[in-house]
């Protein structure tokens, strides 16, 4: 069964084999509110288990549940067939139970060896065995292909980076049951391609794997089974290859979801309206120059660490940068996000939980935040504001359990829904989005497809970074692709497929109109 | 759950209920209790009193709650209004011979004590904000060397106002309007002010998000340092103000004015449920926490329960007492 | 109303109020006292308000923490209708109390001033400790300069010792190893000359010279009585004047006595010769 | 795969030293400053001085760096040495008549303060991690009430240990091993014990991650409330061995002994470059932090560049400036 697992195509597990961890008839509330129905389901050892299902499906809620971060309402979690109750998360690692958070779980101001073993620290004796724990986080680094220094500052590391981090923190547990949480919404393919390989790893070693994404072709490839949510219950159950993407996606959603992208829109004729030159940053982004043209959907692909973030920070003032950027024709100068505001440029951040949304605040106060002007003269008009949040409701499908939840308690999917309602609520006539899709469902991706257009129709220029390929091959006419910090190459037209801006960005070939 | 849920139904409203209560609960026990053990404590010659003094601490407690709420803090208030008071008074001194004893002096030396207030803020903020120094480090300094500077400039000994003057001054304090002394008025429409603009403007919204998370606020086109700063001038000036009501009241300034208030500003505003850590205050509740603080000492001179050395156990029961009655919030920390 | 016990002195003050107190309260049932003591001046007039609007007191006696900040607020009492007496510091307006009952301070300064003089007739190098920065204390040191004008004695330096040991303890370190030579130290109260001490032994240059303290603390009192050599004598500031303002005040309720006045206890040398009859040995001071 | 550069060992390294020298260079200029205005400064009399006075400040500064490195604050050490120092006092008078005085009875007023020191520390850690009130509101709360329990055991005067017994406690703060005083000692052993317990074990990496964020460490498997608890309970034993080392100095407390210490501590630990937000914590800089501010206080005695009553300003000026030169560190906040 090893082999059978080492290779993808590994048959299904037959029901013989016991479960290791299972769910039977849970139930969820927070408040007043019910999250879960009646939810059953079983991990076996050795199967990678996949779990999907529209934002706010209450995926997540399942998987804290498995793990013990948090409780049932009502029903049995089951471990090796005993009823257990984990009374925290330590007890169920304790037992061998390890979940990978969607939203990171990682302390800024530890370093990332620090946080790797935070809690279960190497010891000799009293003291800690530095040594050994370096080694360890370098090792484990190592195995994800992911060269970071274990002692650089979590704070100061880019946001797939962390993601890497909290995967090399759930194997260094080496659990028997491993709960990923979308670890790939901000992955790369190539780190997509990693991770994959340290999960058939752990199939051979018969680990149990539960796994949520929203990039379904991942869940076609990896999945031995299928458990479909929606709205809280499971609507389905299938075993590898019973279902094709199209078909997971309208199990989930509920409708068909053919031609997710509109008909792409050249904008070749239209005035530039960004102009970048010769822009730096530190030893990040080098000398980097593009332009942006009215009315133009430009997609900025790129490994990780590529210097995508950074140079749109730069661009956004967040960051100290030197370089010439003209707006409409005229040089402007950024210094910091009001100066960027002013000049009709906004940036969705990549990290939403470090820079996009105030967990701790409500939606309507996260949602007007960026465009607070709009909503006030002397005093804030409240009844703006309100409708400003029925109609992001409504235009970005937010499901939340009550309008005045706290966004840190809201679905990781829906949290990112508020904060594109809330960049595209200054109404900025250049709007750069940094991974937007990040953890959204298909459903609402489709919707948001539309809305960038048509927000390209209507005049506005549209930056993408994103770090999936489909997004940026369907969503762009024409993309810029990044290697270390510099413009390896730009395509347009028939070019923009997977296989020419893989090739760019890894530096294979110096195809399209490179700048270098 | 959370201060955002104001308008929430049900459990959240509860919630906010709770959180709300908390302190007022403790207030309205004050009261009871003060009541029974002497009646003339509901007199009104007492609230008066009550109220008046409290003014100091509460204006600029308001300031503070801004401070607070955007994740600073000042321990110099104290100082500031020793040392503020005391130039004032040297000020209006100064001018006598040449304006004479009359409104004009005083009307010259409310001006220096505002603007005094407003630059000592800035001080502060701009060493905050510019600097980047821990604002503990900076107001800790502030109020060493604010406290040494009244010291020297009292040559150790007491800073008085000119006695004629300070007569037609005292009406500042002891006066008022309809019976209801100017230094509770003032306090009533700072409170007032300071509860719209933390509620209901961009700057209170600002604030907040500041204290909860600097990044985002950063991220979301808020001009973090002017905002900081701004809270600490804001402050400054209301120190000024309680500093252009407390001259009248005592007509004079020395290293004791002032004493140990920066404790009792900041303790105001955490009993009223502002969060240490930042990101969330409300006006309201700071002006509840002053008049708890304000009460139990009243209260405490109402009756000689115990050796009066016991007093600040008493106190220091009390305001504890004051908070656990509203964990449930600082329990979401 | 009283300042707090924040020093000896203070200290002694407040129990020689609390005691007397209680036994008056004893004798005279038909009295009721309230005492108050405040931490800073505008606790002060909080609690003489306080005492106006909700105890309706026929007297106040106040020990005022500055004169300035408290003479209106006493005035206004004065204006009530009530008895008002005056410990130690005066009022910065005349005629407002009906009884005064003061210590000396320009005095207690001239007193050991004189001390050192009669000492050290040919001069000599001192050290001088200050209290906390207020009007007494600058009374007191002025009056010292006064008295050894043009005797030859020189002060080498003078630092703040708060009326505090530690603080006290501190500034007398630093005092001996800056200066190899000084023959006396002026600690200027007890509880400072307690410090001193304790910096000299550890320095140990205990027998090079000699300190004169003051407020006639009873342990320093002991030690002169004993005829100690580095405590050859003190002056007194007698925190038990609180008593006697206290029982005067009483005495005027109680009794028809004509008790109204002015009466300053002076500030007298004690020396070995009279030392016995200075020593309370109960009292926390 | 990914092009990582936040690891340049150049910049981190940069960084690094940039913080670290920060309070270092600020002390090196105080020495030399010191040493110009008077060459004595360096004599080992002096420093022996200097730092027998620090050790009390040094060692509940140590303590206190953990509190604040998890997040915490503690403004009820000052008072809480005075509270300890008079129990042990009276404690060990009590006891001479039974235990005559001996080695005996000194050691069970050491005991006893060091146990009274653990409740103190116990009672603040749990109101704080159990009840959930702010650490600001309760430890300000007890500062209030042990200032006025001493105040009332000592009947607003000195408790003062029996004199003979005195003169045998003595050599714990006066005696000492080749010449260096026990203080002395005790303190650079707990600053050691501390510095490893900071960067070498479990703990201080937990105290670090609470700070940091509170829910990561508890999604981590760390005890986030016994973690809290501890840092309280340990700086509370560290505040009663500074008293045990406190009481034969002069053999008494009242209630004007450590008056504003719990101040100076929290200054020492963040000068030191502690962040008073929690996540970060060294111990040796503490200790660099306690320093600077005992040769302050040490220079301005051994000078008389100005009145005295200016040292004040000074001290708050060289506070600020000693931290403005590690500003680098603070920026990144
Ligand atoms: N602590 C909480 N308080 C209130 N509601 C909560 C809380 N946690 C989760 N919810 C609600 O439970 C529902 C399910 O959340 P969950 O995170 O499980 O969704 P999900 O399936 O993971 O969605 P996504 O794909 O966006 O991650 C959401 O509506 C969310 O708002
Ligand atoms: N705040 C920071 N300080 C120092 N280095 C950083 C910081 N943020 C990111 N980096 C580094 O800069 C490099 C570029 O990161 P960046 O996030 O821009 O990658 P990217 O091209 O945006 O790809 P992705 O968005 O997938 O991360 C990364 O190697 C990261 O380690
Ligand atoms: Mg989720
Ligand atoms: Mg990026």
């Amino acid at each position: 069964m090893s082999l059978a697992a080492a290779n993808m195509t590994g048959a299904p597990r037959t029901e013989s084999a016991a479960p290791i961890l299972a769910l039977s008839n849970v139930q969820r509330s927070f408040g007043p509110i019910q999250i879960l129905f009646d939810i059953s389901m079983e991990l076996y050892p050795g199967e990678v288990h996949a779990l999907i299902g529209e934002n706010g499906a209450g995926k997540s809620t399942t998987m804290k549940i498995m793990s013990g971060y948090l409780a049932a309402s009502d029903g049995e979690v089951v471990l090796d067939a005993a009823p257990v109750t984990f009374a925290r998360s330590r007890e169920a690692e304790a037992m061998g139970v390890t979940l990978i958070h969607q939203e990171f779980n990682l302390a800024q101001q530890l370093s990332v060896e620090e946080n790797i073993f935070l809690g279960h620290e190497l010891k000799r004796g009293f003291l800690l065995d530095h040594a050994a724990m370096r080694a360890q986080t370098r090792d484990l680094l190592g195995r994800l292909e992911t060269p970071l220094d274990p002692r650089s500052k979590t704070a100061d590391i880019s946001v797939p980076e962390k993601q890497m981090v909290e995967i090399a923190k759930a194997l260094s547990r080496k659990a028997r049951v491993l709960i990923m949480d979308e670890p790939t919404a901000a992955l790369t393919t190539r780190e997509t391609e990693v991770l994959f390989r340290q999960i058939d790893r752990l199939k051979a070693e018969g680990t149990a794997i539960l796994y949520t994404s929203h990039k379904l072709d991942e869940v076609a490839r990896i999945a031995d089974r299928i458990t479909v949510m929606r709205d809280g219950r499971i609507v389905r159950t299938a075993q590898r290859g019973e279902l094709n993407e199209d078909q997971m996606a309208e199990a989930m959603v509920g409708r068909d979801l053919s031609d997710m992208f509109p008909p792409k829109r050249p904008a070749d004729g239209a005035e530039p309206v960004l102009e970048v030159e010769g822009f730096t940053i530190g030893t990040l982004v080098k000398d980097v120059s593009f332009a942006l043209r009215r009315g133009e959907i430009l997609g900025f692909a790129g490994l990780v660490g590529s210097g995508r973030t950074e140079l749109m920070e730069g661009l956004f003032g967040v960051r100290p940068s030197t370089g010439s950027v003209a707006i409409n024709g005229a040089p402007v100068r950024i210094h910091n996000a009001e100066d960027a505001m002013k000049a009709g440029l906004v940036y969705l951040p990549e990290d939403r939980k470090e820079n996009g949304l105030i967990l701790t605040q409500d939606m309507r106060r996260n949602l007007t935040l960026l465009a607070l002007k709009k909503f006030s003269n002397i005093v804030i008009d409240r009844k703006a504001e309100e409708a400003a949040l029925d109609k992001a409701i409504e235009e970005f499908d937010i499901r939340a359990p009550s309008r005045d939840v706290l966004v840190g308690n809201m679905s990781g999917g829906n949290q990112q829904k508020v904060l594109l309602a809330k960049i595209m609520l200054a109404e900025p006539q250049i709007v750069i989005i940094d991974e937007p899709t990040r953890g959204i469902d298909v459903g609402t991706k489709q919707q948001f497809y539309t809305f960038i257009h048509a927000l390209a129709d209507a005049g506005h220029s549209v930056v993408v970074i994103s770090s999936e390929m489909t997004e940026v091959i369907g969503l762009c006419d024409r993309v810029a692709v990044m290697r270390r910090g510099r413009i390896a190459g730009e395509v347009t037209g028939d070019d923009v497929n997977e296989d020419t801006i893989v090739r760019l960005a890894m530096g294979l070939d110096k195809k399209g109109n490179g700048h270098e | 759950m959370s201060e955002t849920t104001s308008n929430a139904p049900g459990k959240a409203g509860f919630k906010f209920d709770l959180q709300a209560l908390g302190p007022i609960l403790a207030l309205i026990v004050l009261v009871v209790v003060g009541y029974l053990l002497n009646p003339d404590f509901l007199g009104s010659k007492n609230i008066t009193n009550v109220l008046s003094r409290s003014s100091f601490i509460g204006i600029m407690a308001v300031g503070m709650t801004f401070v607070i709420t955007a994740g600073g803090l000042d321990l110099s208030v104290g100082s500031m209004t020793a040392f503020i008071a005391g130039i004032m008074i040297m000020v209006m001194n100064g001018l006598i011979p040449s304006l004479g004893t009359n409104w004009g002096v005083i009307l010259v030396g409310m001006g220096t004590g505002l603007m005094l207030g407003a630059a000592a803020g800035a001080v502060n903020g701009l060493l905050i904000t510019r600097m980047g120094i821990e604002a503990f480090i900076v107001t800790l300094g502030m109020m060493v060397i604010f406290r040494s500077l009244v010291t020297w400039m009292a040559d150790g000994g007491t800073i008085s106002l000119n006695f004629s003057l300070g007569s037609i001054y005292e009406p500042v304090y002891y006066g008022g309007l309809f019976g209801i002394r100017w230094p509770i008025i003032v306090f009533a429409i700072v409170a007032i002010l300071g509860e719209i603009a933390m509620r209901h403007t961009a700057y209170g919204r600002h604030c907040a998000a500041i204290g909860s998370n600097e990044q985002v606020a950063r991220y979301s086109a808020v001009h973090v340092k002017n905002v900081r700063l701004m809270t600490y001038i804001v402050l400054g000036i209301l120190v000024g103000l309680a500093s252009v009501l407390y001259v009248p009241r005592l007509g004079s300034a020395s290293n004791s004015t002032g004493l140990l208030w920066e404790l009792e500003t900041i303790a105001a505003v955490i009993i009223g449920g502002t969060l240490l850590s930042g990101g969330y205050g409300r006006v309201w509740g700071t002006v509840v926490g002053v008049l708890i603080l304000g009460l139990i000492d009243n209260i405490l001179n109402l009756t000689d329960l115990v050796s009066p050395y016991l007093n600040g156990a008493i106190q220091g029961v009390i305001i504890i007492l004051a908070v656990v009655l509203q964990r449930a919030r600082k329990s979401s920390r | 109303s009283i300042p707090a016990a924040t020093h000896g002195w203070a200290g002694g003050m407040n129990f020689h109020a609390k005691t007397t107190i209680e036994r008056l309260e004893a004798t005279y049932p038909e009295l009721d006292f309230v005492l108050s003591t405040a931490s800073d001046p505008a606790k002060q007039v909080n609690d003489i308000e306080d005492m106006m609007a909700t105890r309706n007191i026929d007297a106040l006696v106040v020990l005022p923490f500055e004169s300035e900040p408290l003479t209106a607020p006493v005035k206004r009492v004065k204006a009530s209708g009530a008895w008002v007496t005056v410990i130690d510091r005066g009022l910065s307006e005349d005629g407002i109390e009906d009884l005064y009952v003061a210590g000396d301070n320009p005095g207690f300064g001239t007193t050991s001033g004189m001390f050192f003089k009669e000492m050290m007739p040919d001069g000599g190098k001192i050290v001088v400790l200050r209290g906390i920065p207020t009007t007494i204390d600058n009374e007191r040191v002025e009056g010292f300069q006064a008295a050894i004008e043009g005797s030859g004695i020189e002060i080498l330096a003078m630092e703040h010792g708060n009326w505090n040991r530690d603080d006290a303890f501190t500034v007398m370190q630093d005092f001996l190893s800056k200066y190899p030579e000084i023959d006396a130290v002026w600690a200027s109260d007890d509880d400072m000359a307690i410090g001193v001490l304790g910096a000299m032994k550890e320095a140990d240059r205990t027998d090079e010279m000699w300190v004169l303290g003051g407020a006639g603390m009873k342990e320093m009192i002991k030690r002169v009585a004993d005829g100690d050599a580095t405590i050859k004598a003190n002056v007194t500031y007698p925190p038990s004047m609180s008593a006697t303002a206290i029982e005067m005040t009483a005495l005027n309720f109680v009794s028809n006595a004509p008790v109204s006045g002015k009466f300053v206890i002076g500030s007298v040398l004690i020396t070995q010769d009279n030392a016995e009859k200075f020593y309370y040995p109960d009292s926390p001071f």
